[in-house]
């Protein structure tokens, strides 16, 4: 069954494949990018990785498309005839492709439970992780503790996206005279329902921030959740508003905060005598220590994913609001 | 003569280096006041000579003179030994620098040439870099001070500023340093990976079992590389660096920095080659005939040109591809007569430079054409030219003599008689191209109503540029008569002996 | 059959890649170039996760009574990946925002003449 | 209580730093702190090159848990050797960005670009030390991003697209590499570098492995712009800010090279890679190509910027060519190469970044009369620019030696040949820009060009003086590259030993490499 | 539990109808208007359908919650969605068919 849902979705996922390769109109070539994220989202699930379907929904089909979307108001929606001769492209991608079927060849077959995937170390994790660092989700407990550092490098990626965005389009402070009211003011409806919604989305999020231990979800979603509530209340009630509500600067020292405050805790392990971010000696029980690292280091991550996602978003859709005054 | 006997010997390497170096400093820092700046320079020659004397002293006594600076690879670094042959060399070039300054002084002055500082600077940047050269004791060191010389002389090349001083120094640098890149850093690093030495050693370095093809090959690199030979086709170098200022020209294109070359092959072939392994190489006769062809060759172009300082910079190509000849004829006497005609030619030709010089200053005049009947005008210049021209056709009671006797009797021992042909030939060209010029001077036909000659209506250059060419003149005449000591300094090289049968 | 029931997975996954890396390099429209961009790696993401499945397992959440868990290295990797693509795709599309402003189309053959003009 | 730390500070240090310089927010605060926290790097790694000069190999295993399971930071000789490089270079350029960005930054974004520029200098450390491949993916990704973002700060308009460019291509390469990455955890179920070394010959003739090795030598070498895969290069360097590309020229590009360097011989295992795969023969073939066509194309261009990226091109083909010889004493000459060239390199854009500081131009023509109107820089650039051309007493030299020797070494008579040959078109454009400074009339308009300030002036000659330094004295560097190169191939020996125990009786090369190593150590 | 499961069965299978007539009506039907029309009202209905009908398949816990969540929130999100597209489309100056065709008329008179 699992297989044959798989690949129905896979032979969607092709077909959209290939419609992007063909269609001009670019906000339909976004919106089935977004389609695409979203199959492959399910595609994690029903191959176990919950935790990834998550963040491909809210990041892949969330967070990318908002801002492609973005992006198209301010480029225009239609692509030009393509000059280039594709025969070469097509060369390349097939070369690529024959090698990579070649290296196909000798794979260990798929889901078979004795891959040396699943021999040498991924073992430890199943079954002691549970023991060592006391959570049901394992995914957690490597992403958080085991790889904690690759973690540590992940959240400084998204700082330096928003670094290099800030840096591209600006801060987005609003220049404070004639700040145009943008947003949707008509739609009473919408207002009355992001109300409504928006404080639901947050106490989502701190949900996922928290539970994310024990479920699916952690820092990086919780992240992404909480600054798609403020992108609705930016949509909504336009970006100075939101702005009086969160300032660009305030963002900035929150994306740095989070990342240090990750990465004092590997200072604070340090202190404590143990390695790099070695959460064990934070606290007398190896594992309440390690419990406490996770929390604390979750919480990084989400503050700083929220703040970069928000910034980069503040800073593309001022760029809109500027190309409207003009 | 030993002025420095308080010091330990191998130190007198250092200063021999250091000294002139320090001048440049010295007249860096002095440019603002001309006449100390000048005096600087010639005390600094003077104290370098006086150095040369007491390293020649040693080298008589057999004193071994080495010196270990640093390591640049594993066992393998910059080091300095001293050997007759350098010391032959080092010997002419310091003296001639004393002399040199002198004509500068009056040639730069007379000429009033811009930044002259840097001209006196770089001067004893390329000496100090020359005793380098003499007195390096590996081809790494060799090398290394082969092209700062080259760096250190394209400024001078280019002194004037000129576009068509610019287009020489490019073709300078041009030529030198892509040879010298391209062929003798490749020869040094095959002979280092085929030998895993670099030290001049008498008698050579390769073993028997090294392959006769490769050897072949690494010859021609290092004739080739060595560019500042001269030899065909690599020469263009030489009559585009005649654009400098006329001591450049005599100093560093007569004697410094082309004796350089030379010396450097003398040096490769006796000491990394070793004359009875050159014997053996089919290349080392290609190289011979090349040699042969550039002498003849550069004399005919020599004919041609009409710009006299031209016509001496061809005549040096032949004269270079003398000493390339001597020393790949791979016999003892010939060696001996190129080791002699590195100081011979140097003296016969650093004169006519000097008189090139003193007629530009005096009558600015650059063609030969132009010079008939100028004998009369500046007697004193033209019988120095005279003397140089006879010491450099070889004929008594010259300087030159001494060196061809020994090369052509060198060649007869190898029984290479078409060199001893190329010899003479070359020797007629030579009188061919080079007498003319003083006697045209002289014994031309009277203009109408001219009242007799006399003193009065002499038009000499400036007394500096006299002192130096006469000096040199006179050690031309000099050396015919008491050539003993640079012999006896020659015979000390191993394996080389201006007795026949022997070495 | 048995072969392919092993193997059909990576080849589509494959296949997925390919579209991505054509639309990259072929698209002549940068923001379409970033969307390939995406799409190849969401296949390479894809790759990953497959190999960490182990067919009958759940996922690696622990429940009493459940033994047979997927691979867990694989989803963190990926979660890792994603957030990485995310960045790049960000700092992109802003790039492309500028590029815009400053040639006044988004189109690669264009800018590019207009830079040669220049 | 920082020594047993050693290992992983030169990466969280920036990687701290960073963010605090965001909050700092003052432009001269940020440069203060970054150069400071720069140069503790520097001291850093300078203590860990001398620890693993006498001690051999430092493991960490961050977070306490060892690999494979956790994640190792390794530092022996090699990574060292190359951290040190990149951390002295970043703080030189760090000191000289101070009055150079001003001229071609916006003040707002100051503090922006130190940030960016902490983060790339975290990420490239991070490549150098980590010891698990996909670690080395994170932080690839790092300073990546962190580049396109620094590139991108330039004024004029074709940095953007010149940065947009790098970014597809450098986001393909690194996709690549993760792909490669993960066809070996699917073979071998780890990612520790070690560890993948000791499992991966159970599969060696694999076609999965293979494939693998393909796609990550092609990421890789797209980072470091080898020959067919280098579009991306010249633009970038060209319009970048200069401090931007005085860094990323002398660091970025070597980076790569070491990583490649680290995936042949301590993953796969020189014998594999270059007997089973005749991935010397490629590599040979591709850097010579690279280095004549890439110098070609620096004596043509007018854009000074423009000629020292395609150099760099050339010179990086010189280092790809030392590791084809595949011989302790070519890897010797590359890693040599990659620090010298770091100097060489540093030195020449730092004054061209002078120049533009002056000028605001640096094409060709701006550069006329220059040498007595900056007298100090073009002197630099003179001297940084014999020492790319190899001229005795400077580093170039050196590097050109070994290279040579190692090609002689193997018999490759024609390599050496043609490596030597390279040199003169070095000459060419070089000679070009000098004779430009030297001998031409300066342009109508610039007739009061001043010196710039010492802050510039200090870390040029730094530069300088290094190169002729280590041109004379070479014992640190060559001792530093002599210990990274026989390391390497010990790790590479040890593995193709595993193999043998694997299969069969142990093949030539190996035999070779062991009876080189022997010769080198005495 | 039978009739549990038989009800929540026929309730999906509602479910899943309504939407794919939804589906269907968003290819077939004319115009934007009716487009939306037919996408939001049949969604609304299908959404509520499917998940009362998982509803009756879990046993009154946790997860029963979060379907509940999952219901509200799509009883406000989705109506809201698509009345804004329809409204911001009417601001944007889109008309329905036979607005078209009266503006064609007085066009052509």
């Amino acid at each position: 069954m699992g297989e044959f849902i798989d690949l129905v979705l896979l032979a969607m996922l092709a077909l959209t494949a290939l419609r992007i390769i063909f269609l001009k109109d670019l906000f339909a070539v976004v919106m089935l990018f977004g389609i695409y994220s979203f199959l492959s989202a399910l595609i994690f699930v029903n191959l176990d990785a919950v935790d990834v379907a998550f963040t491909e929904a809210s990041v892949g089909a969330g967070i990318s498309t908002v801002l492609m979307l973005g992006t198209l108001a301010l480029t225009g929606r239609k692509e030009k005839e393509n000059t280039h001769s594709s025969i070469l492209p097509l060369l390349v991608v097939c070369i690529t492709g024959a090698a990579l079927i070649y290296g196909t060849l000798d794979m260990p077959p798929f889901g078979h439970p004795d891959n040396p995937v699943h021999e040498h170390v991924a073992p430890r994790y199943i079954e002691e992780s549970p023991k060592e660092i006391g959570l049901p989700n394992m995914v957690t407990s490597v992403l958080a503790s085991y790889r904690g550092f690759d973690t540590l490098g992940e959240t400084v990626v998204v700082f330096a996206a928003a670094i290099g965005v800030l840096a591209l389009l600006g801060t987005g402070r609003k220049e404070d005279d004639e700040a145009p009211e943008s947003g949707l003011k008509s739609h009473h409806v919408l207002h009355v329902v992001a109300k409504i919604i928006i404080p639901l989305t947050i106490l989502f999020a701190l949900y996922v921030q928290f539970h994310g231990d024990f479920g699916p979800g952690g820092g990086f979603q919780a992240g992404v959740i909480a600054a798609a509530a403020f992108i609705l209340y930016t949509l909504v009630f336009g970006l100075s508003k939101s702005m009086d509500v969160i300032g660009p600067k305030f963002l900035q020292f929150m994306a740095s905060f989070g990342v240090l405050l990750y990465a004092s805790v590997g200072l604070y392990s340090m202190y404590k005598g143990g390695q790099f971010l070695d959460y064990s000696k934070l606290a007398v029980d190896p594992v309440a220590g390690q419990h406490y690292g996770i929390i604390i280091i979750e919480l990084g991550v989400g503050i700083t994913v929220f703040a970069a996602m928000l910034s980069i978003f503040y800073a593309f859709s001022s760029q809109a609001e500027r190309s409207n005054i003009q | 003569m030993n002025l420095w006997q308080g010091l330990e010997p191998s130190q007198l390497i250092t200063l021999s280096i250091v000294v002139p170096f320090i001048g440049a400093l010295l007249v860096a820092a002095t440019g603002k006041i001309p006449n100390l700046r000048e005096a600087v320079t010639l005390t600094t020659a003077t104290i370098l000579f006086s150095i040369v004397l007491a390293i020649t002293d040693y080298t008589f006594k057999g004193v071994e003179l080495k010196l270990d600076v640093v390591e640049l690879f594993p066992g393998l670094g910059i080091n300095f030994a001293v050997e007759p042959l350098g010391v032959l060399f080092a010997l002419v070039a310091s003296f001639l620098w004393i002399i040199t300054s002198i004509y500068a002084i009056g040639y730069m002055r007379g000429h009033n040439e811009e930044n002259q500082t840097r001209f006196f600077l770089c001067f004893a940047l390329s000496i100090s870099s020359v005793m380098a050269i003499c007195f390096s004791g590996n081809l790494l060191t060799l090398f290394i001070f082969y092209e700062v010389l080259t760096l250190a002389t394209y400024p001078l090349v280019t002194h004037s500023g000129t576009d068509a001083a610019k287009k020489g120094g490019r073709t300078y640098l041009g030529i030198l340093l892509s040879t010298s890149i391209c062929f003798l850093l490749f020869a040094v690093l095959g002979t280092y990976s085929l030998t895993g030495t670099l030290d001049f050693q008498a008698g050579g370095i390769f073993t028997e079992e090294t392959n006769k093809t490769v050897l072949g090959v690494l010859l021609v690199l290092f004739c080739y590389g060595i560019g500042k030979a001269a030899i065909m086709p690599f020469h263009r170098w030489l009559p585009a660096a005649m654009v400098a200022p006329t001591p450049v020209s005599a100093l560093l294109h007569a004697v410094a920095v082309v004796k350089a070359g030379v010396f450097s092959i003398l040096k490769v072939m006796i000491y990394i080659f070793g004359l009875d392994e050159l014997k053996e190489l089919t290349a080392t006769d290609i190289m011979l005939y090349i040699g042969a062809a550039t002498i003849l060759l550069s004399s005919c172009i020599a004919m041609t040109k009409d710009n006299l300082k031209a016509r001496l910079a061809y005549s040096t190509v032949s004269q270079l591809s003398y000493i390339v000849v001597g020393a790949l004829l791979a016999s003892s006497i010939a060696s001996a007569g190129a080791a002699l005609h590195i100081a011979t030619h140097a003296v016969g030709k650093i004169t006519l430079f000097f008189c090139a010089g003193a007629i530009m200053v005096a009558a600015h005049k650059k063609e030969i054409s132009d010079m008939v009947g100028l004998g009369r005008q500046m007697p004193i210049t033209f019988i120095a030219f005279g003397i140089g021209a006879i010491s450099i056709i070889g004929l008594p009671p010259m300087a030159g003599t001494w060196s061809k006797w020994y090369l052509i009797i060198g060649a007869l021992e190898a029984d290479k008689l078409f060199i001893v042909a190329v010899l003479m030939i070359s020797s007629l060209l030579n009188i061919a191209y080079l007498l003319p010029i003083p006697i045209k001077a002289f014994f031309n036909t009277q203009p109408e109503g001219a009242e007799p000659w006399s003193w009065s209506q002499t038009k000499e250059a400036p007394l500096p540029i006299l002192i130096a060419l006469t000096v040199t003149s006179i050690s031309c005449l000099v050396l015919f008569f008491y050539p003993q000591p640079l012999i006896d300094l020659v015979n000390l090289i191993p394996g080389v002996s201006t007795k026949m049968g022997e070495g | 059959m048995n072969f392919i029931l092993d193997y059909y997975n990576y080849w589509i996954v494959v296949f997925l890649m390919m579209t991505g890396f054509y639309i990259v390099i072929s698209a002549n429209n940068l923001v379409k170039k970033i969307v390939g961009l995406n799409v190849f790696q969401t296949s390479v993401f894809m790759l990953y996760i497959s190999m960490g499945k182990v067919s009958g397992g759940t996922a690696p959440i622990l429940v009493e009574g459940v033994t047979l868990y997927s691979n867990p290295l694989p989803h963190v990797l990926i979660l890792t990946a994603i957030v990485v693509g995310v960045a790049t795709t960000a700092v992109g599309l802003s790039l492309i925002v500028r590029i815009k402003r400053a040639y006044g189309t988004v189109e690669e053959n264009e800018f590019k003449n207009q830079d040669d003009a220049i | 209580m920082l020594e047993q730390h050693l290992a992983v500070l030169p990466i969280i240090l920036p990687l701290i730093a960073a963010p605090i310089v965001l909050i700092l927010g003052r432009s001269i605060l940020s440069w203060g702190f970054a150069t400071f926290i720069s140069g503790w790097a520097c001291l850093v790694s300078w203590q860990l090159l001398t620890a693993t000069l006498s001690g051999g190999v430092i493991s960490y295993a961050v977070g306490g848990w060892p690999p494979p399971w956790g994640i190792e930071m390794r530092v022996d000789t090699a990574n060292a050797f190359v951290l040190l490089a990149v951390s002295f270079i970043s703080t030189l350029v760090l000191l000289f960005s101070k009055e150079s960005i001003k001229k071609e930054i916006d003040e707002s974004q100051h503090t922006l670009f130190y940030t960016a520029y902490l983060l790339c200098l975290a990420g490239l450390s991070g490549i150098l030390i980590t010891g698990d491949a996909f670690n080395l993916f994170v932080f690839l990704e790092i300073s990546s991003l962190a580049t396109y973002t620094l590139v991108s700060l330039a004024r004029d308009r074709q940095c953007l697209t010149a940065a947009f460019r790098y970014l597809v291509m450098g986001t393909i390469g690194a996709t690549f590499i993760l792909i490669g990455v993960g066809m070996l955890y699917m073979k071998t179920g780890t990612l520790n570098m070690l560890d993948l070394a000791e499992r991966i010959h159970a599969y060696d003739s694999s076609r999965t492995i293979n494939t693998g090795l393909a796609f990550i030598m092609v990421g890789v070498g797209i980072k470091l712009a080898l020959f067919p895969l280098h579009a991306w290069l010249p633009a970038a360097y060209t319009h970048a800010p200069s401090a931007v590309t005085a860094f990323l020229a002398s660091t970025a590009t070597k980076v790569a090279v070491y990583v490649m360097i680290r995936f042949i011989f301590t993953i796969f295992g020189a014998e594999h890679v270059f007997e089973n795969m005749g991935m010397d023969l490629i590599l040979m073939v591709l850097a010579v190509v690279a280095i004549f066509k890439c110098s070609y194309m620096a004596a043509v261009q007018s854009n000074v910027k423009t000629v020292l990226a395609y150099s760099s091109l050339a010179q990086i083909g010189y280092m790809i060519l030392g590791v084809s010889l595949v011989s302790v004493t070519g890897l010797m000459a590359s890693m040599i190469h990659i620090f010298n060239h770091a100097l060489m390199k540093g030195a020449l854009f730092m004054a061209v970044g002078a120049v533009f500081y002056r000028l605001g131009s640096v094409d060709i023509k701006a550069f006329r009369g220059l040498g007595k109107q900056m007298p100090l820089t073009m002197a630099a650039f003179t001297i940084s620019g014999l020492s790319i051309i190899g001229v005795p007493l400077t580093v170039g030299f050196i590097s050109k030696w070994y290279l040579v020797t190692a090609a002689l070494e193997q018999n490759h008579w024609v390599i050496a040949a043609l490596v030597l040959a390279g040199s003169l078109l070095a000459i060419v454009y070089i000679g070009r820009v000098i004779e430009a400074a030297y001998f031409q009339e300066p342009e109508n308009g610039q007739a009061n060009v001043k010196e710039v300030p010492w802050t510039m002036l200090l870390p040029m000659w730094v530069l300088v003086i290094a190169n002729i330094y280590f041109g004379v004295d070479t014992s640190l560097t060559t001792e530093a590259a002599k210990n990274a190169s026989e390391i390497l191939f010990q790790n590479s020996t040890e593995i193709s030993a595993l193999v043998d125990s694997l299969h069969g009786p142990a093949s030539q090369m190996i035999n070779e490499a062991n009876v080189l190593s022997v010769e080198v150590a005495q | 539990m039978f009739i549990l499961d038989i009800v929540s069965s026929v309730l999906l299978i509602a479910g899943v109808f309504f939407g794919l007539s939804g589906a269907i009506g968003l290819f077939k039907l004319p115009d934007f208007f009716t487009r939306v029309h037919a996408a939001s009202v049949t969604d609304s209905i299908a959404a509520i359908l499917i998940i009362v009908g998982l509803l009756l398949q879990t046993s009154f816990d946790l997860n029963t919650a979060k379907l509940l969540f999952i219901l509200t929130f799509l009883m406000i999100t989705s109506p809201t969605s698509s009345h804004a597209l329809a409204k911001s489309a009417r601001h944007g100056g889109l008309l329905t068919l036979p607005e078209e065709k009266e503006k064609q008329q007085e066009q052509t008179h």
